[in-house]
């Protein structure tokens, strides 16, 4: 007899590299094994974790102070101290740690421990969603000190606080992890977790069919072909996940805002929905999803294709049709490429749907499919199919994507667009901590960006996942664009109960 | 010296050596028999003098031009004035090739001219019959097949050839046939024969000089009286 | 002498095979003519726009207007189909044709000059043999830059090594029949021996080698095509296709998969069964085999 | 030439070979276009600074000029430290050790069912030529041949674990389970196994075949059958006897197709193999993990070869052996 | 005497493509237990192709009517081979199984037949092949050893009936002797011998019998003393008046071509004895097929 209930089965497509939150594992939060100094709820909303309270910011916005829970231990037994919190952090800082979390924290100046259960971190200059950067999980220092992060084995067999311990780890199969019984949050309610890593989409539906999983993360019409057979729920969870084309300014024909204008009212985002992603998605207009708060609602548009409207905009400033009907405007012809990346069939299909639109508007647009390595030198001049969105705050992602300050950067401002208007925009948003502030400031950026059009926003995705209908405690929340073993339907998982 | 020789020459397969210091001389025009008990190493020898085998010591020389190498290392000039028939015409015959093909092979090798022509007179000369010339070895017997080796054997006209039992396929009547054509091309070209056969009735008659093999075991080369087959 | 006469050459008369009773060859040739015939006359008669779609009737089965139904971009997956064989037959055939020559000369020097040329040559085998076909690939590709030149290149250069065995194999063991021998007697050079002797004797093996690297190099284009390293994935290629039909396997869109597959599938089986009977013709021991 | 002398020989010349292979993939690896940075960031590379990319490489030193890197790797090599994989993010050692054996075990199993199948069909096939036995392998051959291996493994996970439910449909031990054991391994092994076996058993089945159905027709089978021996023996001991060489020198060439099938039906069976690291490791420039992969392909591929090699005499003595 | 082996009315024809070779006709023969019968005749005459009729394994291509009986037993052939009929066949080189040594391939012999394959050597020694050849592989062996090994896995299962084709091809004189006493040791034991060869002094030697063959057909088949001193069919005479020790002149004319075979006669284009009558086939009388055999053309 097993009063903490038994296993749960869930599956997943994608495995992650390591298990250590340093290194990039579940740096979100909702990792079932570790804790960040803040978690999420339902609602995405902040609570605390190994904090006591949501943390101190200072008046300048640049000193945060975490009072630490009490009484909280890692796996292995050692207490949880502010020592922990400042190894990893600092850790993360470390340029000899291969980390890419170091340029999400580019405003961290440093982190102490004035004492065993306060940590203090000190800003550059002042961030508003800085708590948002705190789910970061926390790792031991006793385990980890004097090592090379690198190469630990930590990485493969980690100590957290969270509610599960690792039990083995098959690389390339499956992950077993047993309850934590001191977990600070109480007991979970099932003994055993098992992750298992299914790459392929029909495979993990066909064995999801045969009963071997409990929930499992499916392809949209994949999981409505589970959801016919009774013994399953499907549910359909939004995300901030959008996909666009970003209109290089280098280029003639996309640099012409009439043509992106044209090209924004042209484009049928219901049909993309619909028929690239089997409905489970939502036409997307901005950068922010409209589950957010600083969503903008009347940044928006029609979800069908306005062709006439399109059209009208072409004609108005000049782009006349040629010969073969193709537009055309002071010998320049409109045309221009699409690229995107070969490996993603989604962007293919999508690059696909606004070629056809586009020759609905007299646009004649050639989809490329590349490897990022030919992609990136002519990102400066060809469009290309780009996806990316977090449901935490505005600022992450868009003020790197749309700052002319990154303007040709990595993968930042590719479209080298620049506009003083969303600087400010995009920097008030950040400089300031009254939520109300932000909201406006994210107006002004999201009306500025309908505006300009540097993207094309096409769709919201939605994941979609099927549960045995015996499973109890299933809370979807918007999710981010990475979702495997954390921050997936199942980010609360110690919670749930099998009937 | 004029002729084809064998200098000494020695052969040995892994540990067992067939030949040891082993030398022989063909003169032109000359039929020479060769006879010894079985294995002990007459298709070698041939194989030897054919420039088909390099002996591990020793030489082969032609008209007294010593020959260095064997198979593609001589030249093809060199090649086709040795004719040989071999001692199995099944094995030595490409099972692919019909037969004219099979005679016809030497003549195409070295570019020659009129080959179907010379296949047919060829053919004709070795007793062959028209209908046999299409057919792959597998269909034809083996003194069938075997005049077809005879026919290719002498494609080029030899200086010199070899027959390695190159009767014993052959009925009574085909076997006198074919000494007849082969005598014949030794009157006419001057080629010198080494005949391998154990038919005492056959060598009798046939070769100008007997060499029992081992040469050192046996008497030394005996010269027959023969009867006149001119 | 007069009644002898040369019997006429054995002449190949390519259509004979169409003669009653041998119903399965003449099919087959019918199917491979009218795939090719397909292929070349498609791009006149209904040209294809490779980036079209119609996403208001994706996924539909079959019915008249699209015979073999639409895929999940609502484009005519026979129409694409007919274009994907094109680009598909001629990479196949092309890069197992490349494969077979490389692996044929190969083999044919190492088991023809033997010694060091064939200790050297069947270590670089060895070698290629060990490197993943994948990195080669993406290096061929990485220097010829994505086309269907060098899709084919990659293929073909990594595709040889059985042939080679294979050849140097059996010649090694042929050269020491006597036939050979007599050959060699005959006045024939090295050349001749291996093309008229040695090579007729492992050719059926050739052949069957090829006709089995046509389907595998179709696989090897689409996953070329995945990584980008191959056609761009929305180029109608029968290899495409399966990749993206193989998505809605399961939801109900067979169709999507498995036309481009059935079509590879038939054209390969045309293909070996035109080879058969082919060699068959050729080995004339088949006719006259005997019976156990 | 000895058998002995030939094995000497052949390690002998397995050392330059070992260094161009090893060479040979570091130079291909440079050739690549992929970024390992950007491959280890994942998602993660879009939002990343250029400098933090540029950290990582200059952690790994994978900016470095290719000697450079190559003797890093060669020097420790000798050390015996096969490096640290930037995939896997584990030592090349464990991926290898955690994961080779089952590679090992699936392609091994497989290639065991493959060469028997096939030698027992093939000869059978032969036998029977132009029947309907004959005439159904061959077309299931070619057709397999043409199949995507997808499909062969969606068809039997569909039928034999979904319908029938005789076996598992996917994982390396039962999902629920806690340990490995041989039992439930074997269990869930048989269906991969068996789909890997049917989707390389084409070439060597056509092969056998063909070569059977030639030597069927030679004089030598007719003898045989002459002496009175029984079908059987005339068949395997005699036709088959002198067909085998073209099926070992398959064996040799056909080990990277078949650890190329392996991938496919690893990551369709969710196996941790080694097939699913390499593609990674591939994309990833992951130079220590291909360099030991490679050294592992290398030393299995030349000792496969010297096998079939040897085999060959004693198949066909009439081969000298060369090498 | 009993039958060992009856041959009844037996006909083989070969389909080619475009023509059809007779290479057996309407040939009937008895074979007596304890009788060496010699086969002589031309080369290409069908002798090979009698031999493997009677053993049932002709190719695809040939059709054989009429009966082969061995015996007062009416088994299958294939159920007879080796044990109660054997074949030395003519070319050993190639019906040899190439990657086997001789000792494998004669012990599997004896294995097979139910006799200890330990008599290996003892087989061997009786077909004159040194026991310690039986370790090399056929392409190691001279011709004669590969005949002599031929020779051994025929007798291995001590047949009942022996067909011999050319057993003493390509051996020595001493040899020769070996093989023909071993033959006819054999027919003492019971065994009947069919000895095909071209070794006419041979067949003098050891036959009981002799059989001619011209063209597809047996042509003339009587006691052996009797034939060697008067033949009766002209071809015969011309045959054994080409020996070596004798004219050593072929038969004049062309040998004829069996896919094309007159209506009568074969041998009468090349007979000097031919008149009209030889347009129609003659019957066998007096053990030969001819118009005019020559014991009565010659006769007082
Ligand atoms: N498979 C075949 N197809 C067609 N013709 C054949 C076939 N086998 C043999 N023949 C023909 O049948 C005739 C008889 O051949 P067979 O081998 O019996 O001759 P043979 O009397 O044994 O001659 P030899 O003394 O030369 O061995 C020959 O003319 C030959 O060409
Ligand atoms: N390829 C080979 N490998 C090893 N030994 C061989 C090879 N060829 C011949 N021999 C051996 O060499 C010896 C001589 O063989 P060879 O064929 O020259 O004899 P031969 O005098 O022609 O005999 P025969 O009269 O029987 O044909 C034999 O003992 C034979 O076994
Ligand atoms: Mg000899
Ligand atoms: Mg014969």
């Amino acid at each position: 007899q097993d009063s903490n209930g038994g296993t749960i089965v869930v599956a997943t497509a994608g495995e992650p590299d390591t298990l250590n939150p340093v290194l990039n594992y579940g740096v979100d939060g909702a990792s079932l094994i570790f804790d960040g100094l803040v978690a999420r709820d339902g609602r995405n909303e902040l609570t605390p974790a190994l904090a006591a309270a949501l943390p101190d910011v200072s008046a300048d916005g640049r000193t945060v102070t975490v009072k630490l829970r009490d009484g909280v231990v890692f796996h292995d037994g050692t207490p949880f101290t502010s020592a922990d919190v400042v190894f990893t952090y600092r850790a993360v800082l470390d340029p000899k740690v291969d980390s890419t979390l170091r340029s999400d924290l580019d405003m961290l100046d440093a982190v102490e421990a004035p004492d065993a259960s306060t940590v203090v971190f000190r800003l550059r200059y002042a961030y508003a969603p800085f708590l948002q950067r705190l789910t970061l999980g926390i790792v031991p220092a006793t385990a980890l000190q004097g090592q090379d992060i690198n190469k630990s084995g930590f990485n493969r067999k980690p100590i957290g606080t969270g509610p599960y311990q690792v039990e083995s780890w098959t690389a390339g199969d499956r992950l077993v992890l047993t309850a934590n019984d001191r977990y600070f949050a109480g007991k979970p309610a099932n003994r055993r977790v098992v992750v298992a890593f299914v790459a392929d989409d029909n495979i993990r539906a066909q064995r999801t069919r045969a009963g071997e999983f409990d929930a499992a993360e499916l392809a949209p019409k994949l999981a409505a072909g589970l959801g016919t057979v009774t013994g399953f729920t499907v549910h359909k969870v939004p995300t901030a996940d959008y996909r666009g084309v970003m209109l290089p300014f280098g280029n003639p024909v996309t640099g012409d805002l009439a043509v992106r204008k044209a090209l924004n009212t042209g484009v049928d985002r219901k049909a993309m929905v619909d028929g690239v992603l089997g409905g489970a998605g939502e036409p997307a207009y901005s950068p922010i999803p409209p589950t957010s708060a600083f969503a903008d609602a009347t940044v928006t548009g029609k979800p069908g294709a306005d062709t006439a409207t399109a059209t009208g905009l072409l004609d108005a400033v000049g782009w006349v049709p040629g010969a073969d009907g193709i537009r055309v405007k002071g010998g320049q012809k409109a045309a221009f490429t699409i690229m995107y990346p070969a490996s993603d069939s989604l962007r293919k299909e999508l690059a696909l749907a606004v070629t056809a639109d586009a020759k609905k508007l007299g646009i004649q647009v050639t989809p490329e499919g590349l490897t990022w390595d030919a992609i990136t030198p002519r990102m400066k001049t060809d469009a290309l199919v780009m996806g990316w969105g977090s449901p935490y705050d505005p600022d992450f992602v868009s003020y790197k994507l749309f700052g002319s300050k990154f303007a040709g950067e990595g993968y930042f401002n590719l479209g080298l667009y620049k506009s003083a208007e969303t600087d400010k925009a995009l920097q008030d948003g950040r400089d300031q901590a009254d939520p109300a502030k932000r909201k406006d400031a994210y107006s002004r950026f999201q009306r500025q960006l309908a505006a300009d059009v540097p993207w094309v926003f096409l769709t919201y995705l939605q994941h979609t996942y099927v549960v045995r209908s015996t499973v109890k405690g299933v809370q979807p929340r918007v999710e981010a664009h990475e979702h495997d073993v954390a921050n997936s339907l199942w980010w609360n998982l110690h919670t749930w109960t099998k009937g | 010296m004029n002729g084809l020789a064998a200098h000494e020459v020695t052969v040995a397969y892994g540990r067992q050596t067939v030949l040891d210091r082993a030398s022989i001389h063909i003169g032109p025009g000359e039929t020479v028999g060769l006879r010894g008990p079985s294995g002990c190493g007459k298709s070698t020898l041939v194989r030897v003098l054919a420039l088909l085998h390099r002996p591990d010591d020793g030489h082969v020389s032609i008209d007294g031009n010593p020959v260095t190498g064997a198979r593609y290392r001589v030249a093809a000039a060199v090649r086709t004035r040795i004719g040989v028939l071999f001692q199995s015409p099944r094995s030595a015959a490409d099972p692919r090739l019909s037969l004219a093909d099979i005679i016809a092979e030497p003549l195409r090798a070295t570019k020659a001219e009129r080959i179907q022509d010379r296949v047919v007179e060829l053919a004709y000369t070795a007793g062959l019959t028209t209908d046999l010339l299409r057919r792959q070895p597998h269909a034809v017997s083996d003194g069938q097949l075997q005049r077809a080796c005879l026919a290719r054997a002498l494609a080029h006209r030899p200086d010199y050839l070899l027959c390695d039992e190159a009767t014993t396929m052959l009925d009574a009547s085909t076997q006198a046939h074919v000494a007849a054509v082969i005598t014949d091309h030794q009157h006419r070209h001057g080629t010198g024969v080494l005949l391998i056969t154990h038919d005492p009735a056959l060598m009798h008659r046939w070769a100008h000089r007997v060499i029992d093999w081992p040469p050192d075991q046996a008497a030394p080369a005996t010269a027959v009286e023969h009867a006149d087959h001119h | 002498m007069a009644e002898l006469t040369m019997p006429r050459k054995r002449r190949l008369r390519p259509l004979s095979w169409l003669r009653p009773g041998t119903r399965g060859a003449a099919l087959a040739a019918v199917v491979l003519a009218t795939a090719i015939l397909a292929c070349l006359l498609v791009p006149l008669l209904w040209p294809l726009d490779q980036s079209a779609v119609a996403l208001d009737r994706i996924n539909q089965p079959p019915t008249w207007t699209h015979p073999a139904g639409t895929d999940d971009l609502g484009r005519d997956v026979a129409h694409r189909t007919l274009y994907g064989l094109r680009v598909s037959l001629l990479i196949g055939a092309v890069a197992a044709l490349v494969a077979t020559l490389i692996g044929g000369a190969v083999g044919a020097v190492a088991g023809t000059v033997g010694g060091w040329t064939d200790r050297i040559l069947m270590r670089i085998v060895d070698t290629v043999a060990a490197l993943p076909h994948l990195l080669l690939g993406i290096f061929i590709v990485a220097m010829l830059r994505p086309s269907l030149g060098a899709v084919i290149l990659s293929i073909g250069l990594t595709h040889w090594l059985s042939t080679a065995r294979i050849v140097r194999a059996e010649l090694l063991s042929l050269r020491t029949r006597p036939f050979i021998d007599a050959a060699i007697s005959g006045g024939a050079s090295r050349v001749r021996v291996l093309t008229r002797h040695l090579l007729p004797h492992v050719l059926p093996r050739m052949a069957l080698a090829t006709t089995l690297m046509v389907p595998h190099a179709v696989w090897h284009e689409t996953a070329l095509s995945f990584l980008g390293l191959g056609l761009p994935p929305h180029l109608a290629s029968l290899g495409n296709m399966i990749n993206d039909g193989q998505r809605s396997l399961l939801t109900g869109a067979w169709w999507a998969s498995l036309t481009p597959g059935l079509a590879i599938v038939v054209v390969t089986l045309a293909i070996a069964a035109v080879a058969a009977h082919w060699r068959d013709r050729l080995d004339p021991r088949v006719r006259a085999e005997l019976q156990l | 030439m000895s058998a002995r002398r030939t094995v000497g020989r052949r390690l002998l010349v397995a050392v330059p070979v070992l260094a161009a292979t090893s060479m040979g993939m570091f130079a291909l690896g440079a050739a690549s276009p992929y970024d390992p940075a950007e491959q280890y960031a994942g998602a993660a590379a879009f939002t990343a600074t250029d400098e933090n990319l540029a950290q990582l490489r200059a952690n790994w030193g994978v900016d470095d000029p290719l000697p450079v890197q190559y003797w890093r790797w060669i020097t420790n090599l000798v050390q015996g430290d096969l490096g640290w994989s930037i995939t896997r993010h584990e030592p090349v050692t464990s991926v290898i050790a955690a994961r080779a054996g089952w590679t090992l075990l699936l392609v091994g199993a497989a290639l065991a069912l493959v060469l028997v199948a096939s030698l027992l069909l093939g000869t059978v096939a032969a036998y029977r030529r132009g029947g309907w036995l004959d005439r159904g392998l061959r077309a299931a051959a070619y057709a397999v041949e043409a199949m995507p291996v997808f499909w062969l493994a969606l068809a039997a996970i569909t039928v034999f674990a979904l319908v029938l439910g005789w076996f598992p449909a996917g994982g390396l031990t039962d999902i629920a389970a806690d340990g490995v054991h041989a039992g439930d391994v074997a269990h869930h092994l048989i269906l991969p196994i068996t789909v890997l076996a049917v989707s390389q058993a084409p070439w060597f089945l056509l092969f056998v075949r063909d070569s059977v159905a030639d030597s069927l027709r030679d004089d030598h089978v007719l003898a045989a059958r002459g002496r009175g021996l029984p079908g059987r023996t005339v068949l395997f001991g005699h036709a088959l006897r002198t067909a085998l060489l073209p099926f070992l020198t398959l064996i040799g060439t056909h080990l990277p197709e078949l650890v190329g099938g392996a991938v496919l039906v690893e990551t369709v069976f969710s196996l941790p193999g080694l097939g699913a690291v390499t593609v990674q490791a591939a994309l990833g420039s992951d130079f220590p993990l291909l360099a030991a992969i490679t050294l592992v392909t290398t030393a299995v591929v030349l000792t496969a070869n010297l096998l079939t090699d040897l085999a060959y005499t004693a198949a066909d003595p009439r081969v000298r052996l060369d090498g | 005497m009993t039958a060992a082996l009856t041959i009844d009315g037996l006909n083989v024809r070969f389909r080619l493509r475009d023509a059809t070779v007779h290479a057996v006709t309407d040939l009937s023969l008895t074979l007596h237990r304890g009788e060496l019968l010699a086969v002589v005749g031309e080369s290409g005459c069908g002798k090979s192709v009698l031999a493997h009729a009677v053993l049932d394994l002709l190719p695809a291509n040939a059709a054989t009517t009429g009966t082969v009986q061995f015996g007062a037993g009416s088994r299958p052939v294939r159920e007879l081979r080796g044990r109660h009929i054997g074949l030395i066949p003519q070319s050993p080189a190639t019906a040899l199984t190439p990657v086997r040594t001789g000792r494998s391939l004669l012990a599997e012999t004896l294995r097979v037949h139910g006799r200890a394959t330990t008599d290996a050597d003892t087989v061997a020694a009786e077909a004159g092949l040194d026991p310690a050849d039986l370790d090399r592989y056929p392409f190691q062996l001279s011709g004669g050893m590969a005949q002599r090994l031929a020779t051994a896995l025929a007798i291995a299962p001590d047949p009942a009936v022996l067909l011999a084709d050319e057993p003493t091809a390509g051996l020595d004189r001493p040899l020769v002797d070996h093989t023909l006493d071993l033959l006819r040791r054999r027919c003492a034991a019971g065994t009947a011998v069919m000895l095909i060869t071209h070794d006419l002094t041979a067949a003098q030697r050891v036959a009981d019998t002799v059989a001619v063959m011209y063209a597809s057909r047996i042509v003339e088949h009587r006691p052996a003393d009797e034939f060697f001193t008067a033949p009766h069919h002209p071809y015969a005479a011309a045959l054994l008046d080409s020996l070596p020790d004798r004219a050593f002149q072929p038969i004049p004319g062309h040998p004829p071509m069996l896919t094309d075979l007159p209506a009568g006669c074969a041998f009468a284009p090349r007979c000097p004895h031919a008149s009209p009558d030889c347009a129609a086939q003659p019957a066998i009388s007096d053990g030969a097929a001819c118009h005019h055999p020559l014991s009565v053309v010659g006769a007082p």
